[in-house]
């Protein structure tokens, strides 16, 4: 009871953020009547997406302070799951999502006991590490599917059991539904008794343990939370994309991107993961599109992009979400 | 990209097509990018008196008023989730009648699945994995031969070895030709073709003595070639995409191998950057591919297109870029044939449709789909690269009655 | 018939493959060197560390093709090129990263490898660029059985080479102990009137400058083009660690630990005839390898600092 | 039975011997004063009843359970609470929220803890800063935070190391009267490192001295500062005479 009431109460926020959290909302919620192409729908269903997967990553990585890159394994996790079991037993995806998030949460204890070992750099590369063995270890598994990864089978009509829709607008309400899913339990997240141990650890570890705080069993602990997010996420794309293989499912790149999504919007901040996502995403997508064909701009999509990334993280550390707040400082 | 009113969709018809544009594949991408353009602007739309084909008359698309084909790219960047975006976008916003590409197999996966969903038919002209044309799409129609195909090829030359059909080589001894090794990446490709080899090698009566995949552009080879040098084999044969293929060489070179055929499976081996950088180490080496500039010698279409190519970007055709060629014309004789662009009629010319071989640019008997969508009257080449004063020559040696020289046999090794 | 007179012999096998093993695993080390240097002394990792030595390879590349040059000639120039990379990175990010957090710094320098990638791919393009002609290019030693390529012996020589200056430099030199001294401490270094900021840029100097040479060494043998760092990113990385960030002793050893795993395990798979533990598996070892030995010695072989 | 037993505790840190055979008693209800010269290896100890440090041999023991080489997390859920010389300051979290984390170790209920911390801070008279961060405030309540932390994870015994240092003389009154109170109004056993003998000497019952790792004396203030070892280690003359 205590837990939904935090969980659904922002009166801790200032007005205009309730404000404007509000204005959001209605907007999410008419979007796929104000008559934008595909393309901008697609745009949004990845930024909801990877504000998921942000949110998700800011348990471990932004409240809890390790700097996590190993990501994409749980993504595979839960793409894989679901794709699989569609394709093996024609499970149904509402049944096989939660199954994937298990899983994770199971394999995010196993990897996360020694992993919790390390700090700092070596645990950085050390997740890098784990999440790059897994995917070799796809893309040679005959079973499923090897570098080949799996198609899911069509369905010729709609069909709910299986999330396969021919128009975008239902996935973008499914995942939209996730999304707030998320974000409520972050807002509760954040308060609970695991989010304030968290940023102890993250403030000063050896009085944290002082305080009878076991900090390794919390890092443990949000990791399989983030683990979990990340998986539902990754079943998400499986029935999105109807196809996944270990390249495009378990790679670096994401790993990066989801981390970078909330360290750039602002780590350890409720808003931080969605401005990330709100800004690099559609960065992303558009530029790719509009210079991306462009011959003889071959690469300068990704050179803006990437100088984006360097003025941000070296301008304030604290990301977006940082800057804002700072010029509000200035303003008050 | 043009919006799309009435009366432009009269006048032109959109095709979407969705190649690796940037990313590690731009430069063939750009290729593919360069010779669909070319095919829609100087063969089909506009009349074009120095090519000898039907098409290159009617200026325009002829059951529908001679109304322009015009192709709208889109950038995958080789990530088939951004792919399945793109066509998306292609389809609902740019309200294509039809798709073409992807290029990368597992591009053309997601492509090809979103097509299938809204009922959008998609001709696919340069990927080949067999799988593309075994998933009983109904929107979905593949110009090229597929991997089986090529890998078929390969042992239809070994076997025509022995049976002295090969130009310029004397029957050889089976026992010379026995022993084969594989090494190929780790991609879907590479495995799947991989699998091919092992099993026509039991068909056709040779022994694979050493089987391996390796991770796709890895550092270093040194430990895959020493296997496969270890083995001993009379064949070498590769699947490999550019940088291994280059680096695969380098290193057999290094430690003096010298096996009596050594066969590459397309991809890098085929690739225009390959005998750019080996030079005359690439003499000798046998590739598959499609397409070969020496067609000119027996088909007088294929000289004539090329140069068209060549003309304005300094490169002959290669495989790949020939087959996006076929692929817009094939667009071309669909939408000729459907006299609309209503999806179902598209559908129905499609499943129908017969071009006659000399309209193409490949040496192909034509194009005709089976039931599963891939064209039956296709047909692979193998190469050989041969060092003539100073620049190597893709000589054809197989099928024997294109050769267009006589082979290397045994492979001469490195100096 | 295969070359290579009695590779029969598993014995054989191991021997040559332990060779080929060091021969790498010097390249992989001088790899890291710079990487290692740079963390010692102001502990931030470099992602775009792979693409300096792309761009040390590009240097190495125009130079013998404008100047028409052996390609070993050009380590010089490449040498400058990455120093010169090193400090604009220092001078210009790297500078206000530090104020940071680690993530920050990450990211800063995650941003920087996008940057430099792109930016050569939009310069020179996708495609793949190789020497053709050179002093040692494609030639090779034959001692008995092995057979050894020059370009990779000479590289392993010179990374030894510069092993042995880096050490000198850092031990034997008043600038070498100055830099120290701030790796050790930087508030003390700072007391003891050692610029420390003057350090930091020195130390991305000489880490831009050995990965310069590495790539100058690499285009010998191996060919450039935009996202070639990536490959030897990580292996840099799992180096670094494995050894110890910041120390040299480490990144040498790792290094050519991790060259003798990539080429024996393969080996290893064959003869114990396991093929399912093919090549295709020889850098996932690696990583496992790292992971476990930082999870036994959480600050890896000869680690000093955390 | 004694309430803390520390027996034959040995610490080396690769030869260099922190911690030599140390052994004492602390009775429940004690205020115990550990004094020595700098580098006498008083942290050190703490940090091995603590659990920061595993002692190399000895052992200590706890209302009759051995608690040797146990994990900070887990000693102080034993009961023992600590503060540090330093209290790291960050930008992080309010004073209020520290102090809640320290609550949160007994209740999972943000109101309790929430609660349980602002009496905290009014008891250490810290409610006007419950909203700054540590990096907002002079040292002096940087100290009472810590204090604060440790108390809200009540604790049967607590370790104080150098409540005292780096504060002006009154604040060090307020610091010496706040220990008491401490004492007095929540019954908490204290175990003190101390350099300002304005505070050890006054208010602690028993002290204890290290010297060089070596246990030198023990007993009453007034023994001590008579001890001619002590003395020769650590006090000045003049301080003996003025006692």
């Amino acid at each position: 009871m205590e837990t939904l009431k935090d969980a659904f109460d922002f009166s801790d926020f200032s007005r205009i953020e309730r404000i404007i959290l509000v204005l959001f909302s209605i907007f999410l919620l008419v979007f796929p009547w104000l008559g934008f192409g595909s393309f901008v729908k697609t745009v949004m269903i990845y930024f909801l997406l990877f504000s998921l997967f942000g949110m998700g990553w800011n348990t471990i990585g932004g409240y809890g302070g390790q700097v996590e890159l190993g990501k994409a394994q749980y993504v595979g996790i839960g793409a894989y799951t679901v794709a699989l079991l569609m394709v093996w037993w024609r499970i149904p995806f509402w049944v096989s999502m939660p199954i994937g998030v298990l899983i994770a949460i199971g394999y995010s204890f196993i990897i996360g006991y020694p992993l919790f070992r390390l700090k700092g750099h070596y645990f950085a590369i050390a997740t890098i590490c784990t999440s790059l063995v897994l995917q070799d270890i796809f893309i040679n598994w005959k079973l499923v599917g090897a570098a080949k990864g799996i198609e899911l089978p069509i369905r010729d009509h709609p069909d709910f059991l299986y999330m396969q829709f021919k128009s975008d607008t239902y996935y973008f309400y499914f995942i939209m539904a996730l999304f707030y899913a998320a974000l409520f339990y972050m807002n509760w997240f954040r308060k609970s008794r695991l989010g304030y141990q968290l940023r102890m650890i993250k403030d000063d570890e050896e009085a944290a343990e002082s305080l009878g705080i076991d900090a390794r069993w919390c890092k443990i602990k949000a990791y399989s939370i983030a683990s979990a997010f990340v998986a539902v996420g990754g079943g998400f794309l499986a029935v999105y994309n109807l196809y996944i293989d270990p390249y495009s499912v378990m790679d670096l790149d994401l790993s990066i991107k989801i981390a970078l999504m909330a360290m750039l919007g602002g780590a350890a901040s409720m808003w931080g993961p969605i401005i990330g996502a709100a800004f690099l995403i559609p960065l992303d997508r558009f530029l790719g599109s509009w210079l991306g064909a462009q011959k003889g701009l071959i690469g300068v999509d990704f050179m803006i992009y990437a100088a984006m990334i360097m003025a941000v993280s070296a301008y304030q550390p604290r990301g977006i979400w940082g800057i804002i707040e700072q010029f509000r400082k200035r303003g008050a | 990209m043009v919006s799309s009113t009435i009366f432009a969709a009269e006048k032109e018809i959109k095709i979407g097509v969705i190649y690796p544009l940037s990313g590690a594949l731009a430069t063939i991408g750009r290729d593919l990018q360069r010779a669909a353009e070319l095919t829609a602007d100087e063969l089909v739309n506009n009349k074009n008196p120095n090519v000898d084909t039907l098409m290159a008359k009617w200026g325009g698309i002829p059951s529908l008023g001679g109304a322009k084909i015009k192709l709208i790219f889109a950038d995958s960047r080789g990530e088939p989730d951004r792919g399945a975006d793109l066509a998306k976008r292609l389809i609902l916003d740019d309200k294509v009648v039809g798709l073409m590409g992807a290029y990368q197999s597992a591009v053309t996966k997601t492509v090809s699945a979103v097509a299938e969903r809204y009922g959008i038919p998609m001709i696919n002209d340069s990927s080949t994995s067999p799988d593309l044309t075994r998933r009983g799409f109904k929107w979905f129609w593949r110009t090229t031969p597929h991997d089986e195909y090529f890998d078929k090829d390969l042992f239809e030359l070994l076997k025509g070895l022995t049976e002295g059909k090969v130009k310029g080589v004397k029957t050889v001894p089976k026992d010379q030709l026995k022993n084969l090794t594989y090494a190929c990446e780790n991609t879907e490709w590479g495995s799947s073709v991989a699998k091919d080899l092992e099993r026509f090698a039991k068909e056709y009566g040779f022994n694979i003595v050493k089987g391996l995949l390796y991770s796709a552009n890895a550092p270093d080879l040194t430990s895959e070639a020493q296997a496969v040098v270890a083995a001993k084999p009379d064949s070498m044969l590769f699947a490999s995409y550019l940088s291994d293929s280059i680096l695969m060489i380098r290193t057999l070179k290094g430690m003096k191998a010298s096996p009596h055929l050594f066969w590459g499976q397309d991809a890098g081996f085929e690739m225009a950057d390959f005998p750019r950088m080996l030079g005359a180490d690439t003499n000798g080496v046998l590739t598959r591919t499609v397409f070969i500039a020496k067609l000119a010698k027996v088909k007088k279409v294929a000289g004539q297109i090329n140069e068209l190519y060549k003309k304005k970007y300094g490169d002959d055709l290669t495989g790949a870029t020939a087959r996006s060629v076929v692929g817009v014309q094939t667009w071309a004789y669909v939408l000729n044939r459907a006299a609309s662009t209503d999806p179902k009629a598209l559908q129905k010319a499609c499943n129908e449709i017969d071009i006659p071989g000399y309209e193409l640019v490949m040496p192909w008997d034509g194009i005709k789909f089976d039931a599963t969508g891939q064209n039956i009257k296709g047909r692979g080449l193998i190469g050989q690269y041969q060092w003539k004063e100073g620049k190597a020559e893709l000589e054809i040696i197989y099928p024997f009655d294109l050769a267009s020289a006589n082979m290397i046999y045994p492979f001469p090794g490195w100096k | 018939m295969g070359e290579g007179g009695g590779r029969k012999l598993p014995a054989m096998i191991i021997l040559d493959a332990i060779l080929q093993g060091i021969l790498m695993g010097l390249l992989f080390a001088l790899v890291a060197l710079g990487l290692t240097i740079i963390f010692g002394v102001m502990d931030i990792v470099n992602f775009a560390h792979g693409e300096f030595l792309m761009i040390g390879m590009y240097a190495a590349y125009w130079t013998s093709l404008l100047l028409h040059v052996d390609p070993l000639v050009t380590l010089p120039a490449s040498a400058v090129v990455g120093m010169l990379l090193g400090l604009a990175s220092y001078y210009w990010l790297v500078k206000y990263l530090i104020r940071g957090p680690m993530i920050a710094q990450l990211f800063g320098t995650f941003g920087l490898m996008l940057f430099l990638r792109y930016l050569a791919q939009f310069l020179f393009g996708t495609d793949y660029r190789i020497i053709q002609k050179g002093l040692l290019v494609g030639k090779s030693l034959s001692l008995g059985p092995f057979i050894l390529d020059w370009t990779k012996l000479s590289t392993a020589v010179l990374s030894l080479l510069a092993f042995l200056l880096v050490y000198y430099l850092l031990h034997r030199t008043k600038l070498g102990k100055a830099l120290r001294a701030t790796a050790l401490n930087k508030e003390a270094a700072a007391y003891m009137g050692i610029r420390t900021d003057r350090m930091n840029a020195f130390a991305w100097m000489i880490g831009g400058g050995t990965v310069g040479i590495a790539g100058g060494l690499l285009v010998n043998f191996w060919y450039v083009y935009p996202t070639v760092g990536l490959l030897f990113l990580m292996i840099a990385f799992a180096s670094v660690a494995m050894g110890g960030f910041g120390s040299i002793k480490g990144a040498f050893f790792a290094g050519i630990i991790i060259g003798m795993i990539e080429m024996l395990f393969p080996v290893f798979g064959h003869l114990i005839g396991w093929d399912f533990l093919g090549p295709q598996f020889k850098f996932t070892v690696v990583y496992f390898a790292y992971f476990i030995i930082v999870v036994l010695r959480p600050q890896g072989l000869f680690g000093w600092k955390r | 039975m004694a309430f803390l037993q520390v027996i034959d505790l040995v610490k080396d840190f690769g030869g260099v011997v922190a911690n030599n055979h140390i052994s004492f008693d602390i009775d429940q209800g004690e205020i115990i004063g550990l004094i020595g010269p700098n580098g006498a290896g008083k942290t050190t100890l703490f940090n091995c009843i603590v659990g920061y440090h595993k002692p190399d041999s000895g052992k200590v023991i706890f209302k009759g359970k051995e608690i040797t080489g146990l994990k900070p997390f887990m000693t102080n859920r034993e009961g023992i609470g600590r503060t540090f010389q330093l209290t790291k300051v960050t930008a992080g979290m309010t004073i209020l929220e520290n102090v809640m984390v320290g609550a949160f170790c007994r209740t999972d209920h943000r109101p309790v803890a929430r609660n349980q911390a602002s009496d905290l801070l009014a008891f250490l008279r810290l409610e006007g800063v419950k909203e700054f961060h540590l990096n907002e405030l002079p040292i002096a309540s940087q100290k009472k935070v810590g204090l604060a932390r440790a108390l809200a994870t009540e604790p049967k015994l607590l370790m104080l190391d150098e409540v005292a240092s780096g504060l002006n003389p009154k604040e060090t009154e307020e610091m010496v009267d706040l220990i008491k109170r401490i004492h007095q109004e929540m019954k908490i056993t204290l175990f003190l490192i101390e350099h300002v003998m304005e505070v050890v000497m006054p208010i602690s019952q028993r002290v204890i001295v290290l010297d060089s790792g070596e246990k030198i004396a023990e007993g009453l203030p007034k023994e001590i500062v008579k001890n001619e070892r002590v003395i020769k280690a650590y006090l000045g003359e003049k301080y003996a005479k003025g006692l």
